[in-house]
C-alpha cells in the first residue's frame, strides 16, 4: 500500500533528512531501555513487556501440554499402571490449572498489552509501572505453583477445587493452598492488565479514531478488559475464603457451621464462565482482523460485529448456574439458565455469518494465519453446537463431568481461542520479531494441529455418551472404552508434533528467517503495520492521525500527522474518550526497578500467607516500601516543581 | 566446583524438597514404621547387662500432614472420640492438654493404645494395623500442639468442638515418670 | 458400536429414553446445521474468483448481503427456540410425582455406596453396598446422602446424574423396564479413587425382588462347620471387626460395607472386581495394590486363617 | 474532528501540533482518574461479593444471628459511619483546592485525610470487637469479619496513600501532576466512606431488623 509514517531518512532533502535523523535519535535516546540486564528488568515498555509475557504464558502452555500427554499416556490403557491416583489428580489440577489461569487469560492479556497501543497509534500503555508489576506478580505466581508442583505439593483437587473435598478436612498439607495462592497472583496481574488495557483504549487513541473508527480487535479487548474487571474478583475473594477455612478455621463452606458447599460452587462459576469468554473474545478479535487482511476486504457488517462482542460480554455472566444443573436447583432457575445458555449462540452466530460474508466478497489469500482461521471456523462450530446440547437440563444430566464434556470443552478452547491465537502467533510474528515464519512449516503445523485436535477429541465425545467419567485415573478393561481413549492418545502425540514443528519454525525464523518489511502481508489495515518491524522504542516517530476505519487503507498522501510532542521526554497524546479528539500531553514514567521489587515482596508475602496468617501484617509494611518509592518523583532538571503559593 | 550462591541455592532447593515432601507424600501402601516392636516401653524396670536407656522410637509419620490427617480420622472412626471426646476428655482423660500420665513420647501413646491401661483403656492389640496406631499416635500429639503447625491438621467439617490441633499452643511435653517412680513420690 | 458396559446410547429406562430421544433430535439437528454453515464457508472460500468480474459477479450487493446474513440470524434464532421447546417437554416430563413402589436411602462414602431399604418393621430393615436391586417396570426413588465429600449418582442407562453433596438430601428417581443388571459410577471427582466407585443396579422381576429382599432381611447364617467357625472368629478378632458389620455375630461397626450377604454380590471393593474367591483373597490382603488410598487396610492373616476367614464370608449368601 | 481542523489550522502543513496542549488535567480528562475508577470497579466488585456471601450463608441460620451469639452493638460503628460522612466535605474541599493548584490547601487536607484514615482504622480494630463473635466460631463469625475485613483492607491502602501523599507535597519535590493524584485519592476516599455506609447497614443493623 503506501510508505510507512515513520518519517523515512532516505526521503526528504538533506536538511530535513539531518533533522529527522535527529529526531529519530533523540526519541530512541528518550524511550529505550536501558542496556543491560539491570536495563532490562527495569524495563517498563509494553512491547518488551508484552513479548515476556506472551513467551512466558506460550511456556506454560508446553508445561500444561507436557501433563496433557502424561495423562494420555495413562489412559491408553485400560488398567494402566503407568501413574498412580495420587499424581494423576495433582496432573490433571495442574493441568486445568496451567491451561485456564496461567496460559489462557494471560497470554490474551498480554497479545492485548502489546498490540493495542500499536493498533491505536499511541506509545505505551497507561501506566508502564504498574504493567511490569503486573507482569512480575503473574511470573512469580506461575513459578510458584510449578516449584510446588515438583515438591510433590501440587494441588491436586481439581482446578475447580470444590469443597469439601479441598477443604481443611480432607485436603491435608499445602496442596490446595498452593492453588489458591496461585489464583490470587494471577487474579492480580490479570486485574491490572484489565485496567491498562481499558484507560488505554478509552484515552489513547490516535487523533480521529473514535469509538467507531476503533479496530475489531481493540473492540473485543475492550469487552475482555471489562469483563476480567468484573469477573475475576469473584474466584479472587472464593480462594481467599477456601484459604481462610483451611488456616484461619473459617466456616464459609462447613456445612456444620451454617457455611454452604454451593456458597463455593456459586462463586466460583459465577467468576468461571466469565472466564470462557474472556478467553474466546480476544479471539474473535484476532479472527476479524486476520480475516480482513487476507480477503483485501473491510470486515462485513461493523456495527453488528461490536455490539455482538458486548452481547456476548453481557450474556457471559448470566450462565453460571449451568455448570451446576447436577446439585437440585429449582426447576425455574434450571430454565433461565438454559434459555440464557442457547442465547449465547446468537451473537456468535452472527459473527460467523459476517465472516463467512465477508470471504465471499473478497478474494483469500491462503497464508498459515489464514489457514489457521478456516480451521477455528471449522472445529469451534462443533464446540458450539455441543455447547448448545449442554444447555439442556435433562441431557447435561447424562454427559455432566463425562468426557462429553471434556471434548466439548476442548473444541471451544482449542478451537475457538487456540487455532486463532495460533494464527495470531504467525500473523504478528513478523512484526514482534522483524522476521518471518517459514510458511512450509507454517501449513505443517497447521495440517498436524488440526487433524491432531480433532483425532483426540473427537471420540471424547462418545466416550462421554458410553458412560466415562471425567477425571478418573484408570478404568476397567470390560468397559469397552480402551479402544476410543487409544485413538486419543494417538492423536495427542500428533498434537504435540505439531507444536514441535512450530517450535522449529520460530528457533530457526529467530536464527537466519526472511527479513520482514514493516507490513510483509502487503494489505494489512491496522496502525501497527505502519511502523517498522519491529517497531522502535518509541513506536511512530510522528502519532498517526485516523481517518477511517482501516487507516492503512484509507490513508492519502498527505496524511496529517501529529507534532509538538516533547521528545525529551516521555510523553503520551491523550485523546478524549469518545471521538478521539487530542486533549491533554500526558508525561509518562521512566524504567525502574522498584516494580519487580514490589512484586517480589508481594510474592513473599503471599506465599508466607499459606503458613501464617501474620505474614499479612509483616507483607503489608514489606509491600509499602516499594510501593512509595515507585511513586516517589525524581524530577530531572527542566522539569517544572511546584512551590508555595503557586496558582 | 560450582559457584557458592549455586551451591547455596542447590542447598537450600535440597531442603524445601525434603521438608516439603515429606510433608506431602501419600504413602498408601504401608508396611509398619522399623523399630517398633508392639511393646515399645519396657513393663519392667530390670535388664540383662548394665543399666542403659532403651533409643528413643522415631515416628516418621510425625512429620506427614496425610498421616496426620488420616489419624485425625481414623480417631472418629475408631470412636476414641467415645471416652477423649475431641480432645477435651470425658471418660477418659484430656488430650490436648500438656498432662500426660503415660508419657507424651511416641513410644509411651503406642503402647497405651495396643496394650491398653489400668481404669478404663481399653488394648487395641491386633484390631488396629501397626501403622494406623503410629497415624493416631501422631495426630494424639498433634492435639496438644506437639507437631509442626504446617502438619497439623486444620478444622474439620463438623461442629466446633476444640480448636484445631494446627492452632494449638507448644507446651512442653512432660516426659514419662515410671510406674515405679509413681508408686514411691 | 460396541456394547458398552453402561451407556447413554443404550437406554433402559423411560427416564433415560426420553433424553436419549432428545439427543437423537439435538444430534440430527446439529449435522444439518454444521453441514450448512461448513458448506457455504468452504463455497465462499473456494468459490472461483479468477477475474475480478468473477469476483464482482459472485458477490451480491451490500443489501442483498444484508438480507441474507439476517435471514441467517433469523433461522438460527427458530432453531434455538426448537431445541428448548424439545428440551423443556423433556425435562417436565422427567419430574414425575407418582408414589415410588421402593424408596430406597443411597449414601456415598469415599470409595463406596451404601443402600439401605427402610421398612415399617425396624428388623426387616436392608442395608447392603454397592448392589442395589429394584423391581422393575416400578418406580423407584432414591434419596441421595453423603458422608464426607461430594459424589455424584450416575446410571447412564437408566437416568441422569445428581450430586450426593454433604448435608444436603437429593432425591433421584429410576425405573428399569427390562430385568438386568446395569452398572452406574461416580461422576463427581471425590479423591483417590473416584475411578473405582461404581455400582450395579440390579432389575429383577417383582417375585425375585422379593425373594432377594427377604434373604437380605435374614441375619447372616451362624457357621456350622469347624472351619466357617475359625472363619468367624478371625473375623471377629481381627482389623475386620473394627470397620464391618455382621448381622447375627458382634461385628457391628459401620466404617465399611455391611458384609451379612457379602457373598451375594457380585462384585467387591465397588466394581473393583469380580467377587470370586482369589479376588477377596487379594483384596483383604492387599486392598491398597488394587484400590491405592482406599480406607481398606493390608491384612497380614496365616494362610490357614485366611482360608477359614474366606469360607466364612463365602457361607454369607 | 472539530478540534482537529482547529489544531491543524495552528501546525504546519498536513499535521496536528499539539505542543500547545496542557500537560496536567483532572477528572475524566486524566489517565490516572481512570485508573482509580479502574480499581475502584475491582475492589468494589470485592466488597459486593463478601456481602452476597454474607446473604448467601444466612438462609442456612433460623437465627440471625444465630441463637447463643448477641447483636453485633452500634455505638463504635456508628461513630464510625458519622465520621465517615463527615470527612467527605473535608476531602471535597481538598479536591477543589487541588483544582485550583493550591498546594498549601491540599497540604493541610492531605494531612487531614491521614488523620482521618488512621481514625478510621483504629475504630475498625473496635469494630472487630463489636461484632461480638470470631470468624472461627460459626459461618455468620466468618461473613461478618469477611466483610468488616475487606473493607479494612481499603482503610490501610488509603492511610498508606494520605501519609505517603502528605509527605511528598511537604517534603518531596512537588509535581504539577500531583494535584491530580490527590483529586483522585478524594475520588478514592468518596468510594470508600460511601461503600462503607452500605456495608455498615448491611452488618450491623439489618441482623436488628431480622431478629
Amino acid at each position: 500500500m503506501s510508505a510507512p509514517i515513520t518519517a523515512d531518512p532516505a526521503a526528504a532533502e538533506p536538511e530535513a533528512r539531518a533533522s529527522v535523523r535527529e529526531l529519530h535519535e533523540t526519541l530512541e535516546r528518550t524511550w529505550s531501555d536501558r542496556p543491560g540486564l539491570l536495563g532490562w528488568l527495569m524495563s517498563v515498555d509494553h512491547k518488551s513487556l508484552g513479548k515476556r509475557y506472551v513467551i512466558t504464558a506460550f511456556v506454560f502452555f508446553l508445561l500444561g501440554g507436557i501433563e496433557a500427554a502424561m495423562m494420555r499416556m495413562q489412559l491408553a490403557r485400560p488398567e494402566s499402571r503407568l501413574i498412580g491416583p495420587d499424581l494423576y489428580n495433582q496432573l490433571f489440577t495442574t493441568h486445568g490449572t496451567t491451561m485456564m489461569f496461567l496460559f489462557a487469560v494471560p497470554v490474551m492479556v498480554a497479545m492485548g498489552l502489546y498490540l493495542v497501543p500499536l493498533m491505536i497509534g499511541s506509545r505505551d500503555v497507561a501506566f508502564p509501572r504498574l504493567n511490569a508489576y503486573g507482569y512480575y506478580t503473574y511470573l512469580i505466581g506461575g513459578l510458584f505453583l510449578y516449584t510446588a508442583f515438583f515438591l510433590n505439593t501440587g494441588p491436586d483437587a481439581g482446578w475447580f477445587a470444590y469443597t469439601p473435598l479441598s477443604g481443611p478436612e480432607f485436603a491435608p498439607g499445602k496442596r490446595v493452598d498452593v492453588w489458591a495462592q496461585t489464583i490470587t497472583f494471577t487474579e492480580i496481574s490479570a486485574i491490572i492488565g484489565a485496567i491498562e488495557l481499558i484507560v488505554t483504549i478509552f484515552k489513547q487513541r490516535a487523533p480521529g479514531m473514535s469509538l467507531n473508527r476503533m479496530p475489531l480487535l481493540v473492540w473485543s479487548m475492550l469487552v475482555m478488559a471489562f469483563m476480567i474487571l468484573f469477573a475475576m474478583p469473584w474466584v479472587a475473594v472464593d480462594s481467599q475464603f477456601l484459604a481462610m477455612d483451611r488456616l484461619i478455621g473459617t466456616h464459609f463452606f462447613n456445612q456444620a457451621e451454617g457455611g454452604d458447599a454451593l456458597l463455593w460452587q456459586h462463586l466460583f462459576w459465577f467468576f468461571g464462565h466469565p472466564e470462557v469468554y474472556i478467553i474466546f473474545i480476544p479471539a474473535l478479535g484476532y479472527v476479524s482482523t486476520i480475516i480482513a487482511t487476507f480477503t483485501r476486504r473491510e470486515i462485513f457488517g461493523y456495527p453488528a460485529m461490536v455490539l455482538s462482542l458486548v452481547a456476548t460480554g453481557f450474556l457471559g455472566f448470566g450462565l453460571w448456574v449451568h455448570h451446576m444443573f447436577a446439585t437440585n436447583i429449582p426447576q425455574l432457575g434450571e430454565s433461565f439458565f438454559t434459555a440464557a445458555s442457547a442465547m449465547i449462540a446468537i451473537p456468535t452466530g452472527i459473527q460467523f455469518f459476517c465472516w463467512i460474508a465477508t470471504i465471499w466478497g473478497g478474494r483469500p489469500r491462503f497464508t498459515t494465519p489464514f489457514l489457521f482461521i478456516l480451521g477455528f471456523m471449522v472445529t469451534f462450530l462443533i464446540g458450539g453446537l455441543s455447547g448448545v446440547m449442554v444447555a439442556s437440563v435433562p441431557f447435561d444430566l447424562q454427559v455432566h463431568d463425562t468426557f462429553f464434556i471434556v471434548a466439548h470443552l476442548h473444541y471451544v478452547l482449542i478451537g475457538g481461542a487456540v487455532f486463532p491465537l495460533w494464527g495470531a502467533f504467525y500473523y504478528w510474528f513478523p512484526k514482534l520479531t522483524g522476521r518471518m515464519l517459514s510458511e512450509r512449516l507454517g501449513r505443517w503445523n497447521f495440517a498436524l494441529f488440526f487433524i491432531g485436535m480433532n483425532v483426540t477429541f473427537f471420540p471424547m465425545h462418545l466416550l462421554g455418551l458410553a458412560g466415562m467419567p471425567r477425571r478418573v485415573y484408570t478404568y476397567l478393561a470390560e468397559t469397552g472404552w480402551g479402544t476410543l481413549n487409544l485413538v486419543a492418545t494417538v492423536g495427542g502425540v500428533t498434537i504435540a508434533a505439531s507444536v514441535l514443528v512450530f517450535l522449529y519454525n520460530v528457533a530457526r525464523s529467530l536464527a537466519n528467517g526472511e527479513v520482514a518489511s514493516s507490513d510483509p502481508w502487503e494489505a494489512s489495515s491496522t496502525l501497527e503495520w505502519a511502523t517498522t518491524s519491529p517497531p522502535p522504542a518509541y513506536n511512530f516517530a510522528h502519532l498517526p492521525v485516523v481517518q477511517g476505519r482501516y487507516p492503512l487503507w484509507s490513508r492519502t498522501v498527505d496524511e496529517p500527522v501529529v507534532t509538538g510532542l516533547r521528545t525529551d521526554q516521555r510523553q503520551l497524546l491523550i485523546t478524549t474518550l469518545l471521538d478521539a479528539t487530542p486533549d491533554h500531553r500526558h508525561r509518562t514514567p521512566d524504567p525502574t526497578l522498584w516494580p519487580l521489587v514490589a512484586a517480589v515482596a508481594t510474592g513473599v508475602t503471599f506465599i508466607a500467607l499459606i503458613f501464617t496468617p501474620w505474614a499479612l501484617v509483616v507483607g503489608a509494611a514489606l509491600v509499602a516500601g516499594p510501593l512509595i518509592a515507585w511513586g516517589w518523583p525524581k524530577p530531572k532538571p527542566g522539569d517544572p516543581i511546584v512551590t508555595e503559593g503557586v496558582r | 566446583m560450582p559457584h557458592p550462591s549455586l551451591r547455596l541455592a542447590l542447598m537450600l532447593a535440597g531442603l524445601l524438597l525434603a521438608s516439603a515432601c515429606q510433608r506431602e507424600t501419600r504413602r498408601f501402601r504401608e508396611s509398619p514404621p522399623a523399630a517398633t516392636s508392639e511393646t515399645a516401653v519396657a513393663m519392667s524396670e530390670l535388664q540383662p547387662g548394665p543399666k542403659a536407656r532403651d533409643l528413643p522410637v522415631v515416628n516418621p509419620y510425625e512429620k506427614n500432614a496425610y498421616a496426620v490427617a488420616e489419624g485425625e480420622r481414623l480417631f472418629g472412626a475408631y470412636n476414641c472420640t467415645g471416652c477423649h471426646s475431641h480432645g477435651g476428655g470425658g471418660i477418659g482423660p484430656a488430650l490436648m492438654d500438656d498432662e500426660w500420665i503415660y508419657g507424651s513420647d511416641p513410644e509411651n501413646i503406642f503402647s497405651t493404645i495396643v496394650e491398653g491401661r489400668p481404669n478404663g483403656m481399653p488394648s487395641f492389640r491386633g484390631k488396629i494395623p501397626n501403622y494406623q496406631v503410629w497415624q493416631l499416635v501422631a495426630y494424639v500429639r498433634s492435639m496438644s500442639g506437639l507437631l509442626a503447625k504446617d502438619v497439623a491438621p486444620a478444622r474439620d467439617d463438623h461442629m466446633v468442638m476444640a480448636p484445631e490441633p494446627q492452632r494449638t499452643q507448644v507446651k512442653e511435653p512432660i516426659h514419662a515418670f515410671t510406674p515405679a517412680a509413681a508408686e514411691h513420690p | 458400536m460396541p456394547d458398552w458396559l453402561q451407556s447413554v446410547l443404550q437406554p433402559a429406562g423411560p427416564q433415560a429414553e426420553r433424553v436419549h430421544a432428545l439427543w437423537n433430535f439435538m444430534l440430527a439437528v446439529s449435522v444439518i446445521v454444521y453441514v450448512v454453515v461448513v458448506g457455504v464457508l468452504l463455497l465462499a472460500t473456494f468459490r472461483p474468483r479468477h477475474s475480478e468480474a468473477e469476483l464482482a459477479e459472485g458477490a451480491p450487493g451490500e443489501r442483498g448481503v444484508t438480507r441474507l446474513v439476517s435471514l441467517a440470524t433469523a433461522v438460527t434464532v427458530l432453531t434455538l427456540f426448537a431445541f428448548l421447546l424439545f428440551d423443556f417437554s423433556t425435562g417436565r416430563a422427567l419430574t414425575s410425582s407418582v408414589k415410588p413402589a421402593v424408596s430406597i436411602e443411597v449414601t456415598g462414602h469415599q470409595w463406596w455406596w451404601e443402600a439401605t431399604y427402610y421398612h415399617d418393621i425396624p428388623n426387616k430393615r436392608v442395608t447392603t453396598a454397592n448392589e442395589i436391586h429394584i423391581p422393575v417396570g416400578r418406580p423407584v426413588l432414591l434419596r441421595l446422602n453423603s458422608q464426607d465429600v461430594i459424589h455424584s449418582f450416575w446410571a447412564p442407562d437408566l437416568n441422569g446424574k445428581r450430586d450426593l453433596i454433604p448435608g444436603k438430601e437429593s432425591s433421584l428417581w429410576l425405573e428399569a423396564d427390562t430385568p438386568g443388571v446395569y452398572r452406574g459410577q461416580c461422576a463427581e471427582f471425590c479423591g483417590y479413587q473416584h475411578a473405582k466407585m461404581a455400582f450395579l443396579i440390579v432389575a429383577d422381576r417383582p417375585a425375585d425382588f422379593q425373594r432377594w429382599y427377604a434373604a437380605q432381611a435374614d441375619t447372616a447364617k451362624t457357621p456350622t462347620d469347624s472351619l466357617t467357625s475359625r472363619g468367624l472368629e478371625v473375623f471377629l478378632t481381627s482389623p475386620c471387626v473394627m470397620c464391618h458389620t455382621i448381622h447375627g455375630t458382634p461385628a457391628g461397626a459401620t466404617l465399611g460395607p455391611d458384609l451379612t450377604h457379602v457373598a451375594s454380590r457380585r462384585y467387591i471393593g465397588a466394581g473393583a472386581l469380580p467377587n470370586t474367591r482369589g479376588n477377596l483373597a487379594g483384596w483383604i490382603l492387599d486392598a491398597q495394590g488394587i484400590k491405592p488410598g482406599a480406607h481398606m487396610p493390608p491384612n497380614s492373616l496365616s494362610p490357614a486363617d485366611l482360608q477359614a476367614l474366606l469360607a466364612y464370608l463365602g457361607t454369607l449368601k | 474532528m472539530s478540534a482537529v481542523e482547529s489544531a491543524r489550522m495552528q501546525g504546519e502543513r498536513g499535521s496536528i501540533d499539539v505542543s500547545a496542549l496542557p500537560e496536567t488535567t483532572f477528572g475524566h480528562r486524566a489517565v490516572t482518574w481512570w485508573g482509580t475508577l479502574g480499581f475502584m470497579a475491582a475492589e468494589g466488585t470485592t466488597l459486593l461479593i463478601c456481602a452476597v456471601a454474607y446473604l448467601y450463608v444466612q438462609r442456612n441460620f433460623q437465627h440471625w444471628p444465630p441463637a447463643e451469639t448477641p447483636l453485633p452493638s452500634l455505638t463504635v460503628p456508628t461513630v464510625q459511619a458519622a465520621l465517615m460522612l463527615l470527612s467527605i466535605p473535608v476531602m471535597a474541599w481538598t479536591a477543589r483546592a487541588a483544582r485550583r493548584l493550591e498546594l498549601g490547601k491540599i497540604r493541610l487536607g492531605m494531612v487531614l485525610s491521614a488523620i482521618f484514615a488512621l481514625g478510621f482504622c483504629v475504630l475498625r480494630w473496635f469494630e472487630f470487637r463489636a461484632l461480638h463473635t470470631r470468624w472461627d466460631s460459626n459461618a455468620y463469625g466468618s461473613v461478618a469479619w469477611a466483610v468488616v475485613f475487606a473493607h479494612a483492607t481499603l482503610l490501610v491502602a488509603q492511610l498508606g496513600e494520605s501519609i505517603s501523599i502528605a509527605a511528598l507535597l511537604f517534603a518531596g519535590p512537588v509535581e504539577p501532576k500531583h494535584f491530580a493524584d490527590v483529586d483522585d485519592s478524594c475520588l478514592y476516599w468518596y468510594f470508600m466512606t460511601g461503600s462503607w455506609v452500605l456495608l455498615y447497614l448491611l452488618v450491623f443493623i439489618s441482623p436488628r431488623l431480622m431478629s
